[in-house]
């Protein structure tokens, strides 16, 4: 099977893989990169459990040609620590007791960051359509919602 | 367009544990030569909290810190035989092996602590930092690390227990149903007030207001989480979901999570929840499990809110907005009962 | 047989590709296509991309609006200039889908997806192709009836004139859950007004036929006529006329006909 | 926001304690905001194959022939597996704890019973090349009548669905074909009642829909071992099937269950643990089986679905003197979990109430759908929506407040219940009272003086004579009590009065639309009726 050559920043890393024709982005972190922390939750970009961002803006890696990323930084989960210490919305998440069973965690934590990337301090209204292309089946959305708005007013409070 | 507030309620029990019993679990405690402490099980644990409850039941059973105990959960390799995770009894059953295995690996702990301070064990008592001490004496004091330490390398003996909890099987009578079927239940009130459009048959979640009796809650921002998480999936229950809308047809089956209805973040309502705690008898420190119960109530109380604001009984889950609709039109319009 | 991707710079080069290939499909935002393949659709064997600029460009400084069909919805909903169709373009997906369906995939994403579409049809909109034999204009309505034997041409563009007044066009996409979720139905209305009368109506809607149809009675009832009371019962009551509504796990036909009228209602009545 | 009434029961606790009761952080949580905690896909090996299945086009249907030499010969192939390929192809789930026959196929053998039942699976070096082989497989189907409908699957002449089940119900005790209750005769206090009001409730299936769909890997380890990385919910329940289907003893495998990405006990069935692992010992790789998210919704277990009717007695005084209840749950294709739930409904007759009088059948009827398993409050949800319905009918019916009217007739300590066991540990009442008062709901005086630990007993404890039927033969008994129960106390006469402190309300409220005099029957099949 002819395999393509691909080559981009991951987490600000330089990485290069060879693909296979048709090969999801998702896939290529996941299999041939070793970074686990994007999920597959449908491969149907229903679920948002597969969030990356490529350049700084939020894509489903599973419905992303890895091939297009080519040259292109993409961030996931893995890099959004700062060395040892947590983003300001990892804590806020834990804090909170955002996360239950875990799986939709790293999507919803990419999908908060691409916000509050953009926008510090969102509204409530702001925050619920940021992270409704995520699909979470225990908590009822509430604690993380909390968390997301607790990290934007501490990015305040320490600024 | 006319849109109608109403209220419901439902109130509800909840059997703990696999009915009829006959579902044991296991568990081992034991120490490394720090004193900290592994809990190994072969338990899963699903988001629920199994690995975090038991480490405080453990913790609080041993008398030590809960930072010096790590619950191993998953392997069948070393983790003891459970019954799974599932029938709310990941608390119950699993709690209840923790324990023994605890109080079993206490046991030793004191021995050798007594053995070190030269006195008896039953005059020791742990101050859950990390020490054990003897009654009204804190200054003759040993720690836990030290104790582990001349255990294991001085007196030869392993800090360790082992547990298991089984409600007996019990048998049914096939003629009058007779049978035991749970140790101990949960119970759980709530009120539920929605809004009705009656040209759309739309229904939208305004509040909730709870009561529920779960025991003994061993971690409240656990318990909350159950709590809030579960009536949130019983409103989905109650207004949205079913992989087979028209059944008993089996036609038109969602294949994604567009066609798969479940309320989005926009769809919340607040939810003011009150945490009961009636000890059961048999359960870890009185504690039962929130984890199934906490979506049961939901349903019909939603399903009598709906009566109440616009004067339809719709006893057909999902009860979607087509449903709301036809029963509206049948009754030849909205009607709206005492507001309560 | 394994998948092979083709990249061309020219959108005519990848045009020839797609139709000379009946298992070749154009990647656009991945949404259509890269869930096919996730999903074991083995029909397909060619991915053609094209690099081509033109598809990604916006040009919405006259009267005419041209969008090209790599134009995501992110990309609508940071352009002042599109102001009237940020409704629509908010209503698909969530932010990532956003940031990667397109335009022109919109066009062939069925129900329940496709709601920019129901925008396009009212604004009546020219489809821009590129097939084998060349490229020409389609009217969106023309498009969409022969849309299943669309797949091998590429869209180019498409385009439309803007409305006269930011009131003139008016979206709603009604859906079980919020703020994303699949649509029941949706509406799109563009009534130009000339003289305080309707002139030109037109309305859209999506999910009550296989794929988004013009609701003309309902733009019978309003044309030539003041936007009153009346008026919009008149379209609201024959709004379902003409329709075909289908079953799917998101809504009955039934509940589609008796709910198209009430939020045809409130559409043009400006209710919430 | 949640609120801990630390006030209530508080003669019943020891808070004096150091770990339990406070809010520490979860153990897991770091995992989880770090996208650390592993799930069983988050393993990758070395030369990993995939495993599909192919699944069947039909809802009923007899496999003529089943031709895979295409399939085979597919580019990427491995292995083709069929029914033939698995040791013990038929199992049931809870044939564990000896409940119930062998009924279900790892891959279909001469007959499909539902709609994407696995026939055959194929192992492939890329999921590619395995949905290509899919495709090459050919199955001759002679399409068979289905069924759907739980009533219909009962009617004389129906389809069969399951040659094990041949009445298409489960079968209990090895001859009847559901759970009954009996307590108290039911019939006859129907006939004395003030009113009797009876319903018919549906819920439809539910799917779990848990973020992470199911699925496992497994590999050949050392010492002739396979390690298995598992979603599963129930780590020796999985293990203890596949031993049985693979037949090789338990510590045959190494299962490693890590996290597990939402499960609300559609996680239970091990569905692709045994193919999988099947999988690696035919081809000596690591192999990997994970459900599509479509695979999930349609073909992965639901909750099953539940029809319920209900037939009350009521008194004009609020209280509830009889209740009869007949439940099918729509177990599916075959029996997975729902025989289980079926008993476990049966116990949890009347609900949380004490009525004299409980009638109960309850019914595991098969139909030709996906098989259900076990959800979140299983056996229970559905009865519970259809009795809190019920009484919140009830109540209107008589005109009494629905929070009164549930506290009137709570079940309390001391109390006999249904299945002839003493009530204890209740908390219903207060849970009432207390969200009576977070809803700033109005309750009367009595009614917030009331209490689950006062008041029971009694004549509430006895149990009520219950006429035998003599339709099916009574089997002997081992009767077994659990160390927690007291043996029932002996039978008295007559029925419980109301509670003695707590008298029926003396000026009801308005009443809305029933009258509650000249007893009315209403019932939602045969229309109202007087008598």
């Amino acid at each position: 099977m002819a395999k393509t050559a691909l080559q981009f920043l991951h987490n600000g890393r330089d990485v290069a893989i060879f693909v296979d024709g048709g090969t999801n982005l998702l896939v290529a972190l996941r299999e041939l990169i070793g970074d686990m922390t994007p999920k597959f939750g449908c491969g149907q970009g229903g679920c948002g459990t597969c969030s990356v961002l490529i350049d700084g803006e939020l894509h489903l890696s599973c419905l992303t040609l890895a091939e297009t990323v080519a040259g292109r930084s993409v961030e996931t989960l893995d890099g959004i620590k700062n060395g040892p210490n947590l983003h300001p919305l990892q804590r806020a998440f834990a804090d909170n007791f955002a996360a239950q069973c875990g799986y939709c965690t790293p999507g919803m934590l990419m999908a908060a960051k691409a916000l509050l990337d953009r926008n510090p301090q969102p509204s409530r209204a702001e925050v619920v359509e940021a992270i409704s292309g995520n699909i979470c089946r225990c908590t009822g959305y509430e604690p993380i919602i909390n968390a997301v708005l607790a990290a934007a007013s501490g990015g305040r409070a320490r600024a | 367009m006319t849109r109608h507030r109403g209220r419901g309620i439902a109130s509800v029990n909840y059997p703990i544990g696999m009915n009829l019993g006959g579902d044991p679990s296991q568990a081992l405690v034991h120490s490394n030569p720090s004193g900290k402490f592994t809990v190994a099980l072969s338990s899963i644990d699903l988001g629920q909290g199994m690995k975090s409850v038991t480490r405080q039941i453990c913790a609080e059973t041993l008398g030590v810190p809960v930072e010096d105990v790590y619950v191993d959960t998953a392997d069948s390799d070393t983790g003891p035989h459970c019954m799974g995770s599932f029938a709310s009894r990941g608390t119950h059953r699993v709690g209840n092996a923790v324990m023994a295995a605890a109080r079993e690996a206490r046991g030793v702990m004191m021995e050798a602590a007594a053995e070190e301070l030269e006195v008896n064990a039953a005059d020791l008592e742990t101050d859950g930092r990390g020490n054990i001490h003897v009654k009204g004496a804190p200054h003759r004091s040993i720690s836990t690390k030290d104790v582990a330490i001349a255990a294991q390398f001085k007196q030869g003996k392993t800090i360790s227990g082992r547990g298991i909890f089984l409600v007996p099987l019990s048998d049914v009578d096939p003629e009058t149903g007779e049978m035991s079927p749970a140790t101990c239940y949960a119970h759980a009130c709530l009120v539920a007030e929605v809004e009705v459009d009656d040209e759309t048959g739309e229904v939208d979640m305004v509040r909730m207001d709870s009561a529920y009796e779960l025991g003994r809650a061993l971690n409240p921002r656990l318990v909350e989480q159950q709590l809030v998480g579960g009536a949130w999936m019983g409103v989905s229950h109650a207004l949205y979901e079913t992989p087979e809308p028209f059944y008993p047809e089996p036609v038109h089956g969602p294949r994604d999570f567009v066609e798969y209805l479940m309320p989005g973040p926009g769809d919340i309502c607040p939810h003011d929840i009150a945490v009961l705690e009636r000890p059961a008898p048999d359960g870890p420190f009185g504690a039962k499990g929130p984890g199934e119960m906490c979506a049961n109530p939901v349903l019909p109380a939603v399903a009598n809110a709906i009566f109440n604001a616009v004067g339809v009984r719709i006893d057909d889950l999902p009860i979607t907005p087509e449903k709301v609709l036809r029963a509206i039109k049948a009754q030849g319009g909205a009607r709206p009962q005492p507001r309560r | 047989m394994p998948v092979t991707v083709k990249t061309f710079t020219s959108s005519h080069d990848a045009a020839a590709a797609l139709s000379s290939d009946r298992s070749a499909r154009y990647l656009g935002g991945g949404t259509l296509v890269m869930r096919a393949l996730n999903e074991g659709d083995i029909s397909i064997s060619t991915i053609v991309r094209a690099s081509d600029h033109a598809m990604t460009r916006i040009d919405a400084s006259g009267s005419r609006i041209t969008l090209g069909a790599g134009v995501t919805f992110a990309r609508i909903l940071a352009e002042r200039d599109l102001a009237f169709l940020h409704g629509p373009a908010r209503s698909i997906g969530g932010p990532a889908v956003r940031n990667m369906g397109t335009v022109g995939g919109n066009l062939f994403a069925p129900v329940p997806y496709g709601d920019f579409t129901v925008a396009m049809l009212a604004l009546d909109a020219m489809v821009s192709v590129q097939g084998g034999l060349g490229g020409r204009e389609i009217p969106i309505d023309e498009f969409l009836q022969s849309r299943d034997r669309q797949t091998g041409t590429l869209v180019l563009a498409i385009s439309f004139a803007k409305p006269g007044s930011t009131d003139a066009f008016r979206y709603r996409k009604i859906a079980r859950i919020k703020p994303k979720g699949g649509a029941v139905i949706t509406l799109a209305a563009h009534l130009p007004l000339n003289g305080g009368r309707i002139v030109g109506a037109r309305v859209a809607l999506g999910s009550m036929a296989p794929t988004p149809i013009r609701a003309r009675a309902a733009e019978r009832a309003l044309e030539g006529r003041a936007l009153d009371t009346s008026t919009i019962s008149a379209a609201a009551a024959a709004a379902v006329e003409g329709t075909s509504p289908g079953d799917n796990a998101l809504a009955s036909a039934w509940y589609r006909r008796e709910i198209v009228g009430v939020h045809l209602k409130r559409l043009l009545s400006g209710q919430e | 926001m949640l609120e801990l009434r630390k006030d209530l029961f508080a003669d019943e606790r020891d808070d004096n304690l150091k770990e339990i009761g406070k809010g520490t952080q979860r153990q897991d949580m770091l995992g989880h905001v770090t996208g650390t905690s592993p799930y069983f896909d988050d393993h990758k090996l070395q030369g990993m194959l995939h495993l599909k299945v192919v699944r069947s086009a039909h809802s009923h249907a007899r496999l003529r022939r089943i031709d895979t030499s295409e399939a085979e010969r597919s580019q990427g192939v491995r292995r083709v597996i069929r029914a033939s390929d698995v040791p013990r192809n038929l199992n049931t789930l809870l044939s564990l704890i000896n409940f119930g026959k062998d009924d279900e196929p790892s891959l279909a053998v001469d007959k499909v019973r539902y709609k994407g039942e696995p026939i055959v699976a194929i192992v492939a070096d890329s999921p590619r090349e395995a949905f290509e082989a899919i495709a090459k497989v050919k199955i001759d189907y002679e399409v068979l009548p289905a069924v759907f409908d739980v009533e219909d699957a009962l009617k004389p002449g129906a389809p069969v669905v399951n040659e094990v089940y041949p009445k298409n119900t489960f079968t209990y005790h090895e001859t009847y074909d559901r759970q009954q209750l009996r307590f108290g005769d039911a019939d006859r206090a129907l006939a004395t009642a003030d009113h009797v009001l009876e319903q018919r409730y549906q819920m439809s299936p539910i799917e779990h829909a848990p973020t992470e769909t199911n699925g496992s890997i497994a590999a050949p380890d050392t010492n002739g071992r396979y390690i298995v990385y598992t979603s599963t919910q129930a780590l020796f329940f999985s293990v203890d099937t596949c031993a049985k289907i693979l037949d090789v003893p338990s510590n045959t495998f190494h299962f490693i269950g890590g996290t597990v990405g939402g499960g609300f006990g559609g996680k239970v069935d091990t569905l692709t643990e045994p193919l999988c692992i099947l999988g690696a010992m035919l081809t000596g790789r690591p192999v990997r089986y994970v459900f599509g998210r479509e695979e999930e919704m349609q073909y992965g277990p639901p909750r099953g679905a539940e029809r319920i009717y209900i037939k009350d007695g009521v008194m004009r005084d609020g209280r509830v003197v009889a209740r009869k209840v007949r439940a099918y749950f729509d177990s599916g294709a075959y029996t997975r979990l729902s025989s289980y739930a079926a008993v476990k409904c049966a116990a949890h007759l009347p609900g949380p109430y004490t009525i004299p009088n409980v009638h109960g059948d309850v019914y595991c009827v098969f139909t030709n759908r996906t098989p259900a398993t076990a959800m979140r409050g299983f056996g229970v949800t559905a009865m519970d929506f259809a009795i809190e319905c019920q009484m919140d009918k009830l109540a209107h019916l008589v005109g009494m407040d629905p929070m009164e009217f549930r506290i009137l007739n709570a079940y309390r300590d001391g109390d006999m219940k249904a299945h002839r066991r003493e009530a204890k540990n209740t908390a219903l009442i207060e849970c009432v009272q207390v969200a009576a008062e977070k809803a700033k709901w109005p309750l009367r005086e009595d009614f917030k003086r009331m209490s689950s630990r006062k008041d029971g007993g009694g004549a509430r404890a006895a149990v009520t004579p219950t006429p035998r039927e003599t339709q099916a033969p009574p089997t002997a008994l081992s009767q077994q009590r659990t160390t927690y129960d007291r043996a029932p106390a002996a039978t008295r006469e007559p029925p419980p009065p109301p509670p003695p402190s707590s008298p029926p309300p003396s000026s009801p409220p308005p009443r809305p639309s029933a009258p509650s005099h000249g007893a009315i029957r209403f019932s939602s099949v045969f229309g109202t009726r007087r008598r």
